[in-house]
């Protein structure tokens, strides 16, 4: 086995979750779970190809699938936030209209190609000079431009978390928004942000998906990679940077089973496929047995935020 | 043909239902079943209605639902398009007597039960001339679906060909377990890229092989309908599906009511499977190797699976002379000499 | 505008938001279906027509109904517990699991033995795959919505193991599918529908008695409320907990022997269709009320076989009607906040800020 | 007079069906200490959570800084120079002091670290507010996170600063530290409202006092032309005699004896320290110490909710060491817990009176199926003897009920059940003074009745006057044991701070 190139198509196959799984932090860490990833994806996956069928330009492809997951994520947002409901019920239901919707709007699409204009953009592309780096360059920058969008979030993401004004404020939305609101922070307005944030950015994951990965546009193309974003994300903590460990972990296991097909494997791979779960559940198990205050959910998720409850 | 509801219209026409595994422009399997039942109406004109529901799931309950609503619908005779849905074909076929009931790819029958397939082995035996002439590297990809007697009758009768030309290469499997997942697809083929093959061949529903054979630089032998326009720069040639003229009889037989369980396996020479035209960059000595067989194929003259046949580990399984019969290439459950992979054990 | 709370409803107001939010969700999918192209009339119209035109298509829904209505009940019990269990898909898949088992190994006994042990090695496994979280959930506070959808996902794969590899049925040649059961492991028809409709009949009542007039139903809304409260009465909780997580899970495991047996007539991936997913919707929607359950489960099914239909007839993607459901929900999800708040208008009062 | 700083005028309120204030009117000057009295419902907390932008008035005008303003959120009042110190802080835990400070009011980009410490440090020595910037709000005490919440609002510039109840959860000592940064910041040009429930705390900090009553404005007085007999009629709506009545004691039999006991918190530090005394027949034992000194535990423990660690609790002779409230009631023991937390461990809310009756009687039934007739019938009963106002016994969640009323329903359910032992854990808080005597009256009929009572409380006077003997606790110990009557109100204040032993009697 080739363990670059293995280890580039690695970086490919976690990229999509990448996306999501960072999009849903910044949801969490404003207090909401959104279950709705893998209908945000799809409503993205499908946006972005239509779009770039439809106009053969790459950008507005793109634009078209962080768009279209926004609107996801806003109606999320307009249900749980301002209206108050239930956040798990809206995510599962945003989950079945993106479903929906992708395969409503996918339908005209199935098995057609986007035109090259588009897929000439997101194809592989060595970036200047980092790609010369060896073993690194080839692993992870001779990648699709997407892929290095990526990059770039994750780094902007986590800064904007870790050090400015803005991550203080999104965090003590996430852990008391009564809090926040005395604080004079606007709770709705942060919550909207990161929500919709979030959005575009699963929109742009399942995008990834149909413009750079097979632009071939496929029904449920996302496959359940939304549903393991939402694992993902408690594997990484609530980190956008360990996020990066856990989308390449959970997208290798993904694809390890071609190239291990070949040997004889003391254990099946379908057992080894539920090792992300395994590993989820023991991150899981072991963050509650700790008891720490710290590295926790956001102690607001799932509730709504009402300025004159008691 | 997507007017009127249920019991409306003439009762003269007959309902055609079709259950698809995959959606209708796949682009590649369903496509190619599409393209028959779209032909089959426009030769029958009015005198049928047909009906179709994509993305059936290979699920026993699922496939009976389907067809009940089909014959709620008022379908006279249904097909169904992939093995996975045999159980439930034959389950309903049982619950409605009166309807007539036809399975691609399996092997049960009922007294209003019957299977139909083509010789596909027969064409894919001529793209393993191609592709075994095209590869440098003498490593040949081959992303296969599931290890169904089908496919392996596949694989085997691509390498048979290949080898036929060039005695050093070795066909490289990977099973997907799906008909239609691009992105499995795709990373399937990439592993065996990376191995170093130069050339894929697949058994599989979408474009997703080629187009990483493409993206890799390799070259391709597609399935089910041509890919020229889809992936150019890789494309060499395909194994064709040509389902309209079977659908044809087999409506009007039903129209007729001349139809009956007789099950149908067509090949070449009924030009129910074709090899698609080579492109250029197939090898150019190709063409006429590939003329050459398919006439004696058409003929009778040749048959993929005449001796002698060596399996895996080199034994002769078919002798110098003999050939296999239907029944021994309806089983297939080993590989031949030069297949690099293996069959996953049932059980 | 501002928010403010309102007094509670009485029961003729809820309904009536209620019903307000599903005829809002009708007109809006209506303009959709018009921007598509669609009269929405009759593809409404169409739909009713397809979940209960006839006996046929009213036998189709009560198919759907019955796996949606129990796994409803199953994941309620666990919600009146406040404990989220959206975990129904894996109970669903082991229970099939062990259904498939006995099925497979046993087929040699008399139906209605064959059928109970099922049953019971359905509900025992579905039961083991709740308790499991339950268990960390009491002893270490773990959470149980993040831990149990990763059981959902392991218990898929389980069965993808099963079925692509260890229970492959030699004589599918090769096709990944276990091997159909026996004629003794299927269930028996009553008025031409397997029995699984009596089964979630019964367990409507029993559940409501469990839930209303017994200690344990009292325990577990006490719990639900404040496990403090518990403590302080004098309640096992840890006891109370896994008993009643065994009970949610055993309910959702039955489904997947009622599936396997009842309609695909073996064990694989397909076997839930995300019933386990749609259950918490319509477990949710009915207020926690085991007869609500049954209400929703069925129109919810109505609407499916619907969609089915429309497809089938018409050739109108069943998305449509996907999107439908969505947009009721959404519509409902979002006329939830009319029950507890109102918005005032409020007119420009004093001058202006900054 | 000095310059006005905010005149509220005609404010109204209304939560569902409740009218918290209905026209209320209220001036604060610069410079000035504005005390608010009421009893518990009277709507102080709500009237200042509109000054402070959190609830949003139906009626009224706010003026501030003789600008007329409408205050749509907290951002609006901070923008004017409100600032609330909430009776429940609103912090987060896992941030530092730094962090909840800056954070919403943060003007650069990136969060500079140690600039902001060297900055909150600056104004803390300025107002007197020692707190580390950089230590976790999960570390620090009560007073600490108060000393966070009043610099994060001075942070904000504000020059009206509103305290509810900031006391209740101090010694008198860091009471007295509070007033003096209250002093300090009046000097300075702030207006400070201050909620307490103290009248003698009012009568010594503040220099205008406003009394509300079921939502309206009773008055404005100046408390050099005010007494406390005054205000409480004023609160009360007539003149109270508020002294407590102390029956004499009973037989004084031991029924319960407490020995070493030890028990540790989550984080494994002792919540309390080596205890030991003795409850008697007839006799009401008080305990006073600051919020957070263990009295939970001790409750807790006593009540078998509480893992011990060390020591015993002998029942009538019978160990009660590792038994769970369910073992406690199979033992045939009667003992009562009326705890702190009424909805959140006393009773169920969402439930009705005959559910939360049946809390405790159910367990006692036979067979799976659940009897309620029994549990009726005692609702009513108890509905009727302490006069509970509630539209419906089984069709009325007490959620809804008024505080005093949730208080009856859960006293009454534990009374009834005949204990020989009561636990009763500050079980007038939130209550009105009028309910809070019904209670001190219910208390004593039982003390009458020769039942052993354990009285946990926060006011002072109040445990001086109905208890028999007082245990003073601080930090997890007992520092001593007085006898109520010839105890001195100083002494103990010492003493629940540590400072002060006193010999157990
Ligand atoms: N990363 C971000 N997260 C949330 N809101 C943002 C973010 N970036 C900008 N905004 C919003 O954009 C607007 C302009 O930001 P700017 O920093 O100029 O305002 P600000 O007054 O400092 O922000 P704030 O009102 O939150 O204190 C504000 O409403 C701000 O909340
Ligand atoms: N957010 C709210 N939601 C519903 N009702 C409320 C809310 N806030 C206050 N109330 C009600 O309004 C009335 C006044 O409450 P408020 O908290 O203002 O009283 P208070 O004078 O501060 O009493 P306390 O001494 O107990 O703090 C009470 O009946 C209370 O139940
Ligand atoms: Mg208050
Ligand atoms: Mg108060």
């Amino acid at each position: 086995m080739n363990v670059i190139s293995f280890l580039s198509a690695v970086v490919q196959a976690g990229t999509p979750l990448l996306f999501a799984t960072v999009g849903e932090i910044f949801s969490q860490k404003v207090g909401n779970l959104n279950l709705g990833l893998e209908g945000m994806m799809l409503m993205g996956a499908v946006t972005g190809f239509a779009v770039g069928y439809g106009t053969a330009n790459p950008f507005l492809a793109l634009m078209g699938a962080a768009l279209a997951g926004m609107v996801g994520a806003l109606v999320y947002a307009f249900i749980t936030v301002t209206l108050k409901g239930n956040q798990e019920v809206t995510g599962l239901t945003l989950t079945i209209f993106g479903t929906g919707y992708a395969s409503f709007v996918g339908s005209s699409y199935v098995g057609y190609k986007l035109p090259e204009s588009v897929t000439s953009v997101f194809a592989k592309v060595s970036f200047p000079i980092l790609s010369e780096i060896p073993v690194l360059g080839e692993i992870f920058f001779k990648q699709s431009p997407l892929v290095y969008l990526s990059y770039l979030s994750v780094l902007i993401l986590g800064i904007l978390l870790y050090k400015t004004k803005y991550g203080l404020n999104l965090k003590m939305v996430g852990e008391n928004p009564a809090a926040a609101d005395a604080s004079g922070i606007g709770v709705s307005r942060y919550k909207y942000f990161y929500i919709t944030l979030g959005g575009a950015m699963s929109g742009i994951g399942g995008a990834f998906l149909s413009l750079a990965y097979i632009p071939v546009w496929q029904e449920n193309i996302t496959a359940g990679k939304g549903w393991i974003a939402v694992a993902l994300v408690i594997f990484a903590v609530w980190n956008p940077y360990r996020a990066v460990a856990g989308a390449y972990f959970f997208g290798g296991l993904d694809i390890i089973g071609f190239r291990l097909q070949k040997f004889a494997l003391p254990v099946p791979i379908y057992i080894i496929n539920m090792l992300p779960y395994v590993a989820t559940i023991l991150v899981l198990v072991l963050m509650s047995m700790k008891k720490s205050k710290e590295n926790k959910a956001p102690s607001s998720i799932g509730r709504a935020y009402f300025r004159e409850e008691r | 043909s997507s007017e009127g509801g249920s019991g409306g219209g003439d009762e003269e026409q007959v309902v055609a239902g079709f259950i698809y595994v995959g959606p209708t422009n796949d682009g590649g399997y369903t496509t190619a079943h599409d393209n028959g039942r779209l032909y089959m109406e426009e030769q029958l004109g009015d005198r049928v209605r047909s009906i179709y529901r994509e993305n059936v799931p290979e699920d026993r309950g699922e496939v009976v639902r389907v067809i009940r609503e089909m014959v709620d619908q008022g379908a006279n005779i249904i097909f169904a398009t992939s093995s996975g849905h045999m159980d439930g074909l034959i389950e309903a076929a049982a619950e409605f007597p009166e309807v007539k009931f036809a399975h691609c790819s399996g092997y049960q029958t009922a007294e209003n039960a019957t299977n139909y397939f083509g010789r596909m082995y027969q064409a894919r035996y001529l793209s393993g001339i191609v592709a075994g002439m095209k590869t440098e590297s003498n490593k040949i990809a081959y992303v296969a679906a599931f290890p169904i007697p089908e496919v392996i009758r596949g694989i085997n009768a691509f390498t048979l060909g290949a080898k036929s030309v060039n005695p050093d290469v070795e066909v490289h499997v990977r099973w997907t377990n799906t008909w239609y997942d691009p992105a499995s697809e795709k990373a399937a083929a990439e592993a065996l890229l990376d191995e170093g093959c130069d050339v894929t061949a697949q058994h599989q529903d979408s474009t997703a092989t080629m187009v990483a054979a493409e993206e890799a630089g390799a070259f391709s032998i597609g399935y089910n309908v041509s890919s020229k326009d889809a992936v150019p720069q890789a494309y060499m040639t395909a194994p064709l599906w040509n389902w309209g003229e079977y659908y044809l009889t087999a409506v009007q037989q039903v129209i007729d009511g001349t139809w009956t369980n007789a099950p149908y396996w067509g090949g070449m020479d009924e030009g129910v499977i074709l090899l698609d035209e080579l492109t250029e960059l197939a090898p150019q000595e190709a063409a006429e190797i590939v003329a050459e067989m398919e006439a004696k194929i058409k003929s009778g003259e040749f048959d993929v699976f005449d001796g002698p046949v060596y399996n895996q580990a080199g034994e002769e399984v078919v002798k110098e002379g003999d050939s296999m019969t239907d029944g021994e290439m309806l089983g297939f459950d080993w590989f031949v000499q030069g297949v690099v992979g293996n069959i996953p054990a049932g059980n | 505008m501002r928010i403010a709370k309102r007094s509670e409803l009485n029961k003729n107001q809820i309904a009536l938001v209620r019903l307000g939010a599903v005829f809002g969700a009708l007109v809006f999918g209506g303009l959709f279906l018009v921007v598509l192209g669609e009269n929405p009339l009759r593809i409404y119209v169409s739909m009713v027509q397809g979940g209960l035109g006839s006996f046929f298509r009213f036998r189709e829904t009560v198919n759907i109904a019955i796996p949606l209505l129990i796994t409803s009940l199953g994941v309620m019990i666990a919600f009146k517990m406040r404990f989220w269990n959206i975990g129904a898909e894996g109970q669903i898949f082991m229970g099939g699991f062990a259904a498939a088992y006995l099925a497979l190994n046993f087929s040699h006994l008399p139906k209605p033995v064959l059928l109970t042990l099922m049953a019971g090695a359905a509900m025992a496994m579905g039961g083991v795959w709740l308790i499991v979280p339950a268990w960390f959930k009491a002893k270490f506070g773990t959470n149980e919505t993040l831990f149990t959808l990763m059981l959902n996902y392991i218990a898929l794969r389980w069965v993808t193991y099963l079925q692509y590899s260890l229970w492959k049925d030699p004589s599918a040649m090769g096709f990944p599918k276990i091997a159909s059961f026996e004629q003794s492991a299927l269930l028996p028809k009553i008025f031409d529908i397997h029995v699984g409709w009596i089964v979630a009949l019964i367990l409507i009542y029993l559940i409501h008695m469990y839930l209303n007039h017994t200690k344990t139903g009292y325990e577990i809304a006490v719990i639900g409320e404040s496990e403090d409260t518990a403590r302080y009465a004098g309640i096992d909780i840890k006891r109370v907990i896994l008993k009643t997580m065994f009970l949610s899970g055993a309910v959702s495991g039955l489904v997947g022997m009622i599936q396997a047996s009842g309609i695909s007539g073996t064990l694989s991936v397909d076997l839930t269709g995300g019933v386990g997913f749609t259950a918490i919707i319509t477990a949710w929607l009915s207020g926690l009320n085991p007869i609500m359950v049954g209400v929703v489960s069925f129109l919810f099914a109505m609407l499916r076989q619907g969609g089915s239909f429309i497809q089938t007839a018409y050739q109108i993607p069943a998305s449509a009607a996907e999107i439908l459901q969505a947009l009721i929900l959404f519509f409902v999800l979002a006329s939830e906040f009319f029950l507890r708040y109102k918005v005032v208008w409020v007119k420009k009062a004093g001058g202006d800020l900054k | 007079m000095s310059e006005i700083l905010v005149g509220m005028k005609e404010i109204s309120k209304t939560f569902g069906k409740v009218k918290a204030l209905d026209g209320v009117g209220l001036t604060l000057r610069r410079g000035e200490v504005h005390s608010l009295l009421g009893e518990n419902g009277a709507g102080k907390s709500s009237l200042m959570n509109i000054l402070a932008g959190i609830y949003t008035p139906d009626e009224g005008k706010i003026s501030i800084k003789d600008k007329d303003v409408s205050l749509n959120s907290p951002k609006d009042a901070i923008n004017l120079g409100v600032g609330m110190i909430h009776q429940h802080f609103k912090l987060v835990e896992v941030m530092t002091a730094k962090e909840n400070i800056i954070a919403g009011y943060e003007k650069s980009f990136f969060v500079k670290g140690a600039e902001l410490s060297k900055k909150i440090r600056d104004i803390s020595v300025k107002y007197g507010l020692e707190i580390d910037p950089d230590k976790k709000i999960y570390d620090m005490s009560v007073a600490e996170k108060q000393r966070v919440e009043i610099l994060k609002v001075l942070y904000r510039g504000a020059d009206v600063l509103i305290l509810d109840e900031p006391t209740a959860v101090l010694t008198p000592q860091e009471t007295e530290k509070l007033f003096d940064i209250i002093r300090n910041m009046t000097k300075l040009g702030c207006a400070v409202v201050i909620i307490t429930h103290k009248l003698n705390e009012v009568m010594e900090i503040s220099d205008v006092i406003t009394v509300l009553r079921k939502g309206r404005n009773i008055g404005t007085v100046d408390k050099d032309k005010t007494n406390t007999m005054e205000l409480t009629k004023m609160m009360v709506g007539k003149a109270v005699d508020l002294s407590i009545e102390r029956p004499p004691r009973g037989t004084q039999r031991e029924v319960l004896k407490v020995v070493n006991l030890t028990a540790l918190k989550s984080d494994k530090t002792e919540a309390l320290k080596n205890l030991n005394f003795s409850m008697f027949t007839g006799e009401i034992l008080g305990v006073a110490g600051i919020a957070g000194s263990g009295q939970k535990e001790l409750c807790e423990t006593l009540a078998g909710l509480y893992p011990v660690t060390n020591g015993d609790i002998i029942y009538e002779g019978e160990s009660l060491l590792g038994k769970n409230p369910r073992e406690i009631i199979r033992m045939g023991i009667s003992m009562s817990f009326v705890p702190e937390d009424r909805l959140g461990m006393g009773l169920v809310a969402s439930m009705n009176i005959v559910d939360n009756i049946l809390l405790k009687e159910y367990q006692k039934q036979e067979g799976l199926i659940i009897t309620r007739k029994p549990s009726k019938e005692k609702a009513q009963k108890i509905v009727e003897k302490l006069n509970i106002s509630t539209p419906s016994t089984d069709a009325h969640p007490v959620r809804l009920l008024s505080g005093g009323n949730i208080q009856k329903v859960l006293l009454g359910r534990e009374i009834e059940s005949n204990p020989h032992v009561i636990i009763t854990a500050y079980p007038t808080r939130g209550l009105d003074i009028g309910s809070s005597y019904l209670i001190y009256d219910l208390l004593n009929k039982q003390k009458m009745k020769d039942t052993a009572v354990l009285y946990v409380g926060e006011d002072l006077d109040v445990l001086l006057e109905l208890c028999d003997r007082i245990l003073v606790m601080c930090n997890g110990e007992i520092t001593g044991i007085v006898d109520a009557k010839e105890a001195d109100r100083e002494k103990i204040g010492l003493m629940m701070s540590g400072a002060h032993k006193e010999e157990v009697i």
